[in-house]
């Protein structure tokens, strides 16, 4: 699946995007994973309440499953106007 | 359905000119336009705007859908940029047009209010001490649970 | 204090354009634009608006100081037209700089529903059938009890 | 002083402004008189309710006094906007 970054949660990971395969069955699962990769994720995902997930484009909860999603992106809260 | 992220400038007065021409039977039309501020004792370099390029104009449609399903509503205009820009460079604008003024002005306040933190844009603000990513306001998320 | 009753029709494009355009550090521009609407069932031939020369100035002038001592503003803009005007036209238009978005929407709110119902002026429809004043709106009157 | 009339109080009264001799100490008692002039003027103020009036150009009630002033305006409910 594919993974985004944006914002400072790009600039931690260092990367924009990356193909991560995974069998977790959550958001919240996945994110364990990347913790445990390397300390820039562990960095990124330090406190997931700054942090916003959306699932094939669309804002949702830490809880949701990943099944069948092809698109997961990580970012703050959002700033835009 | 009129949603336009872009990285160039808009001209805000034919936008505006051209938004209130195309109605009709529409007694009020309301604008607001975002303009980069300078900072406050810290002059702003630049600022650059982040958005996630697909989301961004799902999520500024859905909004406008939104809106349109709670007030009675004619043309709709959003416009957002994106990339670097200047201190009073316009950032984004909305119009609204409705055949009366509080349908106007509340449909554009809630297109604001969701813009602003449900939409994938993320601001950058750079200043002669660094580069800083500006934090969501409390307020801004509040702002939601009026509607 | 920008305040211009006239009978002459006004650029909405470029007044909305000089308007953002002199802002500094004002980070939110709101506008609204009241159009002449048709009339359903009876095509209007025109509408005429009578006013009251100087008391209008006042009574605008008026307005703008209190929604000054309400919110943090930076330029208001109030333009009103008086005279013939035919659908479609635009009547009138007032435009609010604030930092942030808040205040320059319910200040333009506020002299929108202060204008409606204590400015001096009076509407009359022409149409096939005769000729009307526009009686007043006790919603408009309602309005004035938010403030 | 002078009075003024506006919209529909203009053309029911005929004329937009007219000096008026008065020693009224209200509004409302000039009213009064006017309505004693002729029907037109009866017809223009029948229902107070339905109209509103300014002193020197500032809005104000029926019951306002006189004294000092120097121009009364009748008009109905204002349409601005």
């Amino acid at each position: 699946m594919d993974v985004l970054y944006f914002a400072w949660v790009r600039e931690r990971i260092g990367i924009p995007r990356e193909k991560v395969e995974t069998q977790a069955a959550t958001v919240a699962d996945l994110v364990e994973e990347l913790r445990a990769r390397e300390p820039r994720y562990a960095a990124a995902f330090a406190d997931l309440s700054a942090l916003r997930v959306a699932l094939d484009q669309e804002l949702t909860e830490f809880d949701a499953p990943l099944a069948g999603v092809r698109e997961v992106a990580f970012f703050p809260p959002m700033t835009g106007g | 359905m009129a949603v336009r992220v872009q990285e160039a400038p808009f001209d805000l007065g034919a936008e505006t000119e051209r938004f209130a021409d195309a109605q009709a039977d529409m007694g009020a039309v309301v604008t607001f336009t975002g303009i980069v501020r300078d900072l406050p004792g810290d002059s702003l370099d630049r600022m650059v705007i982040e958005h996630y390029p697909g989301m961004t104009e799902k999520a500024l449609e859905k909004i406008e859908l939104d809106a349109r399903e709670r007030w009675s509503l004619g043309d709709v205009l959003i416009i957002h940029r994106f990339g670097p820009m200047a201190a009073n460079e316009r950032i984004m604008m909305v119009a609204t047009a409705s055949r009366h003024r509080k349908d106007a002005f509340e449909a554009a306040e809630f297109l604001m209010d969701y813009l602003k933190s449900r939409a994938p844009f993320w601001k950058k603000e750079f200043t002669a001490s660094g580069a800083e990513w500006v934090a969501a306001k409390d307020a801004d998320e509040e702002a939601l649970t009026r509607w």
